[in-house]
C-alpha cells in the first residue's frame, strides 16, 4: 500500500525529486553559460547540489518509516543525477 | 481509501450487477456507434478506424523511407559509384531521416496510442474524436505531399537536422528548405494535437477505479510521451519560425555577419531532437512491458520501478541535448554537464531492461513471434544503449561524432528500441483488429531476417566509423579499407528489407481488418482490458477495475462486461458518450457526449495542408483562401459539438446518476486548453532563451533600450489588462443567478484591446530607438518576440469577439462560464507573455 | 625502350593470363588517378573524358595511333608518353617500370579483374 | 610523395585505434576500455536473458524479483557510470589544458569544399599560405585555429586528435601533436552540402629540422617573387603560365610573384609540392592535375571550379606542367 503511485505523497515526492534535478541542472548550466570558465560558475554547482541534497533528505524523511521504496529510489536517482551534474564543476 | 472527488468507493461493490441487460440496449448501442457506409467511411471519426488508418499510413512512410535507405545502400555498396548523383543522394538521406523521425516514428506511436488506448482504458473513444480525425488527415495529406517533393527534384537536401547556414537563403536559395520548414511545422502541429488528445484521454477517460497505480504500462508511457511532446515540440516549431523569418524577411538570426549565431539553431533543434528519441522509445517500451508480462504469463516485475523509470527518463532527457554538440567548441565544463546527464539518463533505461529480464525469469515464457521480437529487441536495445554511453564520453565522442559509428548507434537504438517492439506489437495486437491472426511460422522468418539483417547492416558500421568514414557522404574513396565493410552493410540492408517484405506477405495473406468483430481474440492470453470483447463502441459496459490485469484476476469479466453488468451499459443518453473519470483515482465524474462522423475535419485538414503548400510556393492569395476555408470548416465542425443537451444527467448503472457534461476545472476541455497554453508558453520561453543566447554570443550589436518611462508605461498597461480581466470575472460572479449583462465581456474586451495597444507601443518604442529587424540579430529576435506576441494578441481578439457573440445570444451564464473563463484565461496569458517580452530586452540592453 | 626490354623480357603475346599482375594493375590505375583523364574498365571514378577511353583497350591496334599495341610499348608509353610518342599530351607518369608493366597487363587483359 | 597515397592515409588499423600523438593516445585507451565495457555488459545481459529463459529454477528465482532490478538495473550501472564519468571528465580536462601561446599556430578555414591553410607567426600574422595540406614538425604542440568561410564544416585528423567543428562567426582552437612522422588523412566531418563526401586533406608530420628547412624555404619563396623567373626558360612552361593568366584561373587562385592574386580558391603558389589534387582526393602529378583542370566537375561534381573543357589537351598539359613545377 505504501508504494501506491496514486498516493499524493508518492506522486509529489517523485515529481519534486526530478524537478529538483531540473532546477540544479538549469542553475549549473546557466551559470556556466553566463560566465564560462569562471570560478563563480564552478562554485555554484556544488553549492546548489548541497542545497538539493538537503531538500532530498527532507523529502526522504517526510516519507516516514513505512514509506515507499520506489519513491526512495526516485530520490536516489535524482540524488545520483545531481551528483553527476556536479562533477564537471569539480573534476572537469 | 480516501476519495478524490467525493465518490463513495463502496459503490464499486455494486458491480457486476446481478442482472444481464436486455438485448435491445445492445442494438441501440450499435445503432449509435454505426459507421457511415460506402465512400462516406472517410467521415468516420471512431478510433477503431482512425487508429487503424493512422497505423497503416505511418507504416507506409516506414516503407517509403526504407526504400530510400536501400537506394543509399546501393550507392554505397562500392566506392565512388554513380548509381545516383550527389544531389539525389543528399535529398535521399535528408528525406530518409526526416520521414523516419517526423512521418514514421512519432506518428506511428501516436497512431498505436489512438488505436489501443481507448480499448486499454475501456473508454468508448478518445475524448476529442474529431480532433484525432483532423490530426490523421492533416498528417496523411501533409506527409504525402512532402514526400512527393522528391519526384519533382525539389526535396530538401540539408539533412534532417537542417543546420543553418547551409539552409539559409545564401546556400539554399530554392523552395526545398521552405518546403521542409512549413511541412514539418505543419506535421508538428498535428503531433501536438494528438498529444493533447492522448494526455487528456489517459488522465480522464480511464475505466472506473483504474487508479494511476493500475494503469497499463502503455498508458503510463503515453502519458509521459504526451507531456514530453508538449515540452519538446515547441522548440522545433520555434526553430522553423526563426529560420523561416530569416529566409523570408531577412532577419539575421543565424547569420554571424550581423550578430546571429548558427549554434542557436543547434541548441533549439536538439532541445527537441534528443527528447524526441525518448518520445519514440518510451511508448515502445510501454508496449514491451505489456507484452513481456503476457508472454511470460506473469505480472510485470517492478511495475512501479518501471513507472519511475519512465518519469525519470522524461525529465533527464531534457538535459542531454547538447551531447549532439560536443564538437562545436563549447566550453569544457558545459560539455561536462551534458556528459553527466547522458550518463544519468542511462540509469532508468537499465531499470526497464532489468524489469523485463526479471519478468521473463519469474514467469515461464511461451515462445511465439511477439516473444521472439521482444527478446531480440532487448539485446539490440542494450547494444545500442552501450554505444550511447560511449558517445556520452566527451573525448570518445570527439573521435566518433558524425561518423558511421553514430549511424550504427542510432539505428541500434531506434530499431531495437522502437521498430522491433512495433513489429512485436503488430503480431501481438493484430488479433484484436483482424479476423485471423498473423502467421506464427512466417513471423519467425520475419524476425530472424530482420534481426540478422540489422546486425549485418549496422555492426560493421561501428568499424567503418572508426576507420574514418564520416556520415552523410554520398560516396567514399577506394583503397581506404571501407569497400568490404560497406558491401556487407548493403547486403544486410537487403536482408532486413526482405524481412519487411515477408511481413507484408504475411499481412496480405492473413490480415483481415475488422472493427466490429468477430476478431481473432485474445490468442496470447493478455490480461488487460483491450482483450475484452468489443465492438466499435469498445465494450458494452465499462468494467470497474480492481487490479492491473483484470482479465487474469477475474476470468468472468469478459462475460460480465458483454452482458452489460458493469458501468454505463449500452447508452445512457441515446447518443455517443463516454465516462469521464478523475485523473488520479479514476472515480466516475460525468458522462461526456461525443461527436459522430463528420466530413469537416477532413475538409479542414485538406485546406490546412493547401494553406501551408501555398505558402511554400508563395501563392499568397490561395493561401489566404485556404486559411478562410480551414477556419470555416473548423467552426462548422465545432458547431455540432455545441448542441443543446437533451438530458442533464443520466444513470450509469447501480442507481448511480452522473451529470452529462460539466464545466470548469473538471471539464476535459479546460484541461486541453491549459495544455495548449503550456505549448505556446514554451515557444515564448525558448524565444527568451534565444534572446539571451544571441546576447551572449554577439553583445556588440545590442543597442540601448528605449526610455525607462516608456517601458514602465507598457508594463503598466499589461498589468492593467490583468486588472480588467480580474474585474470582468468578479462582475460575472457578483451577478450570480441573474443575466450576465454586458459589463463582463466589455471588461475582457477592454483588456484585449489594451494588450493590443501595449504591443503597438512596444513596437513603435523599438522602432524609435532605431532597432531594425534586418540589420542585427538583436533587431531580429526582439521583433520575433513581437511577432509571437502579435499572434496571441490576434487569437485573443478573435476570442473576445466570439465571447461578445455568445453574450448577444445570452449564452454567457453566471456565476461561472466556460467561454468567459477560457477567454479571460487566455487574455491573461497574453498579458503575462507581453510583460516578459517587453521587460526582458529592455533589462538587457547594449551600450 | 631498349633498356626497358633488357630489364624484363616480356611475353610478346597480346593476351595476358597473369591475373595477379592485372589485379595490381587495376589497383595502380586507381591509386595513381589515371581515371582523371581516361575512362578505365573496372574503375567507377573518376571517368575522365580528356584522354581517350581505355575501355576494350586490347582491341586497339595502335597505342595513340602510333605504336603497335604490345606490352612493352604500352608500359613504356605509360611511363613516359612524350618520350615514346613525341608531341603526346599525356604527361610522364610517376610510376616504376614494374608498375607500368602491371598496368599494361591490366589494360591488355581486356580490363577483366 | 605521390606513392600509394590513399593506402597510406587510411585503412587498417582504423586510425582512431592507431594514434600518432598524445591527443589521440589517451582517447584510444578510453576507446578500448569502452569496447571492453560494452562487450562485458552485453555479455551480462545476454547471460541474464539466457538464465531467465532457459536457466535452472533456483537461478531464475534469484533473477525473477525486484531485487535483481535493484542490483542489475540500478546499482551496477550506477557504479560503472560513475567510474566512466569521472574518467571522461578528467580526460577531457587533460586534453583541453589551457593554450600557453607558445604553440605553433596554423589557421585552417573551411570552404565549400576545401580547406584554406595559413601558417601564423607568434604575433598572429599570416606568413605562408597553402591549401588542403598541413605540415607539422614531430613533437611540437600545434594549435589549429579553425574557422569557416561559409557553412559548418568539421576538421578531423583521427590519427592525431578528435574533431572540432568550423563554425561561421567563431574561431575554435584544436590542439594536436604528432609523435611520429608520416602522412595522416583528414576529412570534413560535418555535412556541408554538395560534394561534402569529397572534402579531405592531408596532415604530414616531419622531423623538426626537416620541417624547419622546408618552412623557411617556403616563407622566403612566398614573400618575394622568384617564381616568375623559373617559368620563362621553357616554352611549354611559359605557355602554361600564359594560359593560366588568360583563362581566368588568376581570378580565383593566387600564385605568389605573379599577377594571379585571386583568393576565392586554393593558393597555388606551391601547387607542385602538394600531395593531393581536388582536396585530398587524387594523388598530385601532372596527369591528375591535367585531368582535374579539364574535368573537375566530372571528378568532384558540384565543386566550385568549372571544368576547362574548352582548352585542348595540349593546353591543359601546359598549365599542369607550369603548376607542377611551382614548389
Amino acid at each position: 500500500m505504501g508504494d501506491d503511485l496514486s498516493l499524493r505523497i508518492n506522486r509529489r515526492t517523485i515529481a519534486a525529486a526530478f524537478i529538483l534535478w531540473t532546477a540544479h541542472f538549469m542553475i549549473a548550466y546557466g551559470a556556466e553559460q553566463i560566465a564560462p570558465g569562471s570560478m563563480a560558475a564552478r562554485w555554484i554547482a556544488p553549492i546548489a547540489a548541497l542545497a538539493s541534497f538537503a531538500i532530498l533528505a527532507l523529502c526522504w524523511r517526510r516519507l516516514g518509516s513505512n514509506g515507499s521504496n520506489v519513491v526512495r529510489l526516485g530520490l536516489a536517482i535524482s540524488g545520483v543525477a545531481i551528483a553527476f551534474q556536479t562533477m564537471p564543476a569539480i573534476v572537469g | 481509501m480516501t476519495s478524490e472527488t467525493g465518490f463513495d468507493h463502496k459503490l464499486y461493490g455494486l458491480f457486476p450487477q446481478p442482472r444481464k441487460q436486455p438485448d435491445e440496449g445492445l442494438k441501440e448501442l450499435e445503432r449509435v456507434w454505426e459507421t457511415p457506409r460506402g465512400w462516406k467511411i472517410i467521415t468516420a471519426v471512431n478510433n477503431n478506424y482512425i487508429g487503424f488508418w493512422y497505423v497503416v499510413t505511418s507504416f507506409l512512410f516506414f516503407l517509403l523511407a526504407g526504400i530510400l535507405a536501400l537506394g543509399m545502400r546501393v550507392q554505397l555498396a562500392a566506392p565512388m559509384q554513380d548509381f545516383m548523383s550527389p544531389d539525389t543522394f543528399n535529398q535521399f538521406f535528408t528525406m530518409h531521416g526526416t520521414i523516419m523521425m517526423f512521418l514514421f516514428a512519432v506518428p506511428a506511436v501516436e497512431a498505436i496510442g489512438v488505436m489501443l488506448l481507448p480499448q486499454m482504458l475501456s473508454a468508448r473513444d478518445l475524448p476529442f474524436p474529431r480532433l484525432s480525425a483532423y490530426a490523421f488527415w492533416a498528417y496523411l495529406i501533409g506527409g504525402l505531399s512532402f514526400f512527393a517533393s522528391l519526384f519533382i527534384g525539389a526535396a530538401p537536401d540539408g539533412g534532417w537536422f537542417m543546420y543553418p547556414p547551409l539552409t539559409s537563403t545564401a546556400f539554399s536559395p530554392g523552395i526545398a528548405v521552405d518546403f521542409w520548414l512549413l511541412g514539418i511545422g505543419f506535421i508538428e502541429i498535428s503531433a501536438i494535437a494528438g498529444a493533447i488528445e492522448i494526455i487528456v484521454g489517459v488522465l480522464r477517460t480511464r475505466a472506473p477505479n483504474m487508479t494511476l497505480d493500475r494503469m497499463p504500462m502503455f498508458a503510463w508511457a503515453m502519458l509521459v510521451f504526451g507531456v514530453m511532446i508538449i515540452i519538446a515540440f515547441p522548440a522545433v516549431i520555434l526553430c522553423t519560425l526563426l529560420l523561416e523569418a530569416e529566409r523570408m524577411f531577412n532577419w539575421p538570426l543565424f547569420d554571424p555577419t550581423r550578430g546571429g549565431d548558427p549554434l542557436l539553431w543547434q541548441h533549439l533543434f536538439w532541445f527537441f531532437g534528443h527528447p524526441e528519441v525518448y518520445i519514440i522509445f518510451l511508448p515502445a517500451a510501454g508496449l514491451m512491458s505489456m507484452m513481456v508480462a503476457t508472454i511470460a504469463r506473469t505480472e510485470l516485475v517492478g511495475y512501479r520501478l518501471n513507472v519511475l523509470a519512465l518519469v525519470a527518463t522524461g525529465f533527464i532527457s531534457f538535459g542531454v541535448w547538447a551531447h549532439h554538440m560536443f564538437t562545436v567548441g563549447m566550453p569544457r565544463v558545459s560539455t561536462g554537464y551534458f556528459s553527466a546527464a547522458s550518463m544519468a539518463v542511462s540509469l532508468p533505461a537499465g531499470i526497464q531492461v532489468f524489469c523485463w529480464i526479471a519478468t521473463l525469469a519469474s514467469g515461464k515464457i511461451r515462445w511465439s513471434t511477439p516473444a521472439l521480437f521482444v527478446v531480440g529487441s532487448i539485446v539490440i536495445f542494450v547494444m545500442g544503449g552501450l554505444t550511447g554511453v560511449m558517445l556520452g564520453m566527451v573525448p570518445f565522442d570527439w573521435q566518433a561524432h558524425d561518423t558511421y559509428f553514430v549511424v550504427a548507434h542510432l539505428h541500434y537504438v531506434l530499431i531495437g528500441g522502437m521498430v522491433l517492439p512495433m513489429f512485436a506489437a503488430f503480431y501481438y495486437w493484430t488479433p484484436m483488429v483482424s479476423r485471423t491472426p498473423l502467421s506464427e511460422r512466417i513471423g519467425r522468418w520475419v524476425f530472424w531476417l530482420m534481426f540478422s539483417g540489422l546486425h549485418i547492416t549496422f555492426l560493421p558500421m561501428h568499424l567503418s566509423g572508426l576507420m574514418g568514414m564520416p556520415r552523410r557522404v554520398y560516396t567514399y574513396l577506394p583503397g581506404r579499407g571501407l569497400d568490404l565493410l560497406n558491401l556487407v552493410s548493403t547486403i544486410g540492408a537487403f536482408i532486413f528489407a526482405l524481412g519487411v517484405l515477408v511481413f507484408l506477405y504475411d499481412c496480405a495473406r492473413n490480415f483481415r481488418f475488422t472493427a466490429k468483430g468477430p476478431d481473432a481474440g485474445n490468442i496470447f492470453g493478455g490480461g488487460t482490458l483491450e482483450w475484452l470483447p468489443a465492438g466499435l463502441y469498445s465494450t458494452r459496459s465499462i468494467p470497474v477495475v480492481h487490479s492491473r490485469e483484470p482479465l487474469w484476476d477475474n476470468p468472468e469479466l469478459s462475460r460480465e462486461v458483454e452482458e452489460g453488468r458493469h458501468m454505463l451499459p449500452d447508452t445512457a443518453t441515446g447518443t455517443r458518450e463516454t465516462l469521464i473519470t478523475s485523473p488520479v483515482k479514476a472515480e466516475p465524474q460525468y458522462i461526456q457526449l461525443m461527436p459522430g462522423p463528420s466530413i469537416w475535419p477532413l475538409v479542414a485538414a485538406i485546406f490546412t495542408a493547401s494553406f501551408f503548400m501555398s505558402l511554400t510556393v508563395q501563392a499568397y492569395p490561395f493561401a489566404a483562401f485556404s486559411a478562410v476555408v480551414t477556419l470555416a470548416a473548423i467552426l462548422r465542425w465545432l458547431w455540432d459539438t455545441d448542441a443543446p443537451l437533451a438530458v442533464e444527467q443520466a444513470e450509469v448503472g447501480g442507481g448511480i446518476v452522473l451529470p452529462v457534461t460539466v464545466t470548469g476545472a473538471s471539464s476535459h476541455s479546460w484541461w486541453a486548453l491549459n495544455i495548449l497554453m503550456i505549448v505556446i508558453g514554451m515557444i515564448g520561453a525558448l524565444a527568451v532563451f534565444a534572446f539571451f543566447f544571441l546576447y551572449g554570443s554577439s553583445p556588440e550589436v545590442w543597442i540601448a533600450a528605449p526610455a525607462l518611462g516608456q517601458t514602465a508605461m507598457i508594463a503598466g498597461m499589461y498589468l492593467g489588462v490583468l486588472a480588467l480581466l480580474w474585474a470582468g470575472r468578479r462582475v460575472l460572479r457578483a451577478r450570480a443567478g441573474r443575466v450576465a449583462g454586458d459589463l463582463p465581456w466589455v471588461l475582457v474586451m477592454a483588456g484585449a484591446l489594451l494588450a493590443t495597444w501595449a504591443l503597438y507601443c512596444d513596437i513603435t518604442g523599438w522602432l524609435d530607438a532605431g532597432l531594425d529587424p534586418t540589420a542585427t540579430s538583436m533587431g531580429a529576435i526582439v521583433f520575433m518576440f513581437m511577432a509571437l506576441q502579435g499572434q496571441v494578441v490576434i487569437v485573443s481578439l478573435i476570442m473576445v469577439v466570439y465571447l461578445a457573440f455568445r453574450e448577444a445570444r445570452g449564452l454567457v451564464t453566471t456565476p461561472h462560464n466556460v467561454t468567459m473563463d477560457i477567454v479571460a484565461r487566455f487574455t491573461g496569458f497574453v498579458a503575462v507573455q507581453g510583460l516578459v517580452f517587453t521587460i526582458v530586452p529592455r533589462l538587457f540592453p547594449g551600450a | 625502350m631498349g633498356v626497358l626490354t633488357a630489364c624484363k623480357p616480356p611475353a610478346q603475346t597480346r593476351q595476358h593470363d597473369d591475373a595477379a599482375a592485372q589485379k595490381r594493375g587495376l589497383k595502380l590505375m586507381e591509386t595513381k588517378g589515371c581515371g582523371a583523364c581516361h575512362e578505365i574498365p573496372g574503375l567507377n571514378w573518376p571517368r575522365g573524358q580528356l584522354g581517350p577511353s581505355l575501355m576494350r583497350f586490347n582491341d586497339t591496334g595502335l597505342i595513340a595511333g602510333y605504336l603497335p599495341n604490345t606490352p612493352v610499348n604500352l608500359a613504356a608509353f605509360i611511363r613516359n608518353a612524350p618520350a615514346t610518342k613525341p608531341g603526346s599530351t599525356m604527361p610522364a607518369m610517376p610510376v616504376t617500370v614494374s608498375e607500368a608493366v602491371d598496368m599494361a597487363a591490366y589494360l591488355q587483359g581486356g580490363g577483366r579483374d | 610523395m605521390t606513392e600509394g597515397l590513399a593506402g597510406a592515409l587510411w585503412g587498417w588499423p582504423p586510425p582512431v585505434l592507431d594514434p600518432a600523438g598524445p591527443y589521440a593516445d589517451s582517447v584510444t585507451v578510453l576507446a578500448w576500455a569502452l569496447f571492453a565495457m560494452g562487450v562485458v555488459v552485453t555479455g551480462i545481459v545476454v547471460a541474464a536473458l539466457w538464465v531467465a529463459l532457459r536457466g535452472p529454477e533456483r537461478w531464475r528465482r534469484v533473477l525473477g524479483g525486484e531485487k535483481a532490478v535493484w542490483i542489475g538495473g540500478v546499482a551496477f550501472p550506477g557504479v560503472v557510470l560513475t567510474v566512466l564519468l569521472i574518467w571522461g571528465l578528467t580526460l577531457t580536462a587533460s586534453l583541453t589544458k589551457p593554450i600557453t601561446g607558445d604553440e605553433m599556430r596554423i589557421r585552417v578555414t573551411g570552404e565549400m569544399w576545401w580547406f584554406r591553410v595559413e601558417y601564423l607567426d607568434a604575433a598572429g600574422n599570416v606568413v605562408m599560405r597553402d591549401a588542403n595540406e598541413v605540415r607539422i614538425p614531430v613533437g611540437v604542440p600545434v594549435v589549429f585555429e579553425l574557422r569557416s568561410a561559409d557553412v559548418l564544416h568539421s576538421f578531423w585528423i583521427p590519427h592525431l586528435s578528435g574533431k572540432l567543428d568550423m563554425v561561421p562567426g567563431r574561431t575554435n582552437l584544436l590542439r594536436a601533436e604528432a609523435t611520429r612522422t608520416g602522412q595522416f588523412g583528414g576529412v570534413c566531418a560535418e555535412y556541408c552540402g554538395g560534394p561534402h563526401a569529397l572534402m579531405g586533406f592531408v596532415a604530414i608530420a616531419k622531423e623538426p629540422e626537416e620541417w624547419q628547412r622546408w618552412f623557411d624555404a617556403r616563407v622566403a619563396a612566398d614573400s618575394v617573387q622568384p617564381l616568375a623567373a623559373v617559368s620563362t626558360t621553357n616554352p611549354q612552361l611559359a605557355q602554361g603560365r600564359e594560359l593560366f593568366m588568360e583563362n581566368g584561373c588568376a581570378a580565383c587562385h593566387r600564385v605568389a610573384g605573379t599577377q594571379a592574386n585571386g583568393l576565392a580558391g586554393p593558393d597555388l603558389t606551391f601547387m607542385g609540392d602538394r600531395a593531393t589534387v581536388g582536396a585530398g582526393i587524387l594523388p598530385n602529378h601532372r596527369g591528375t592535375l591535367t585531368g582535374w583542370i579539364g574535368d573537375s566537375q566530372g571528378i568532384k561534381p558540384g565543386n566550385r571550379m568549372p571544368s576547362y573543357d574548352r582548352l585542348s589537351a595540349q593546353q591543359l598539359d601546359a598549365i599542369a606542367a607550369w603548376l607542377g613545377q611551382l614548389k
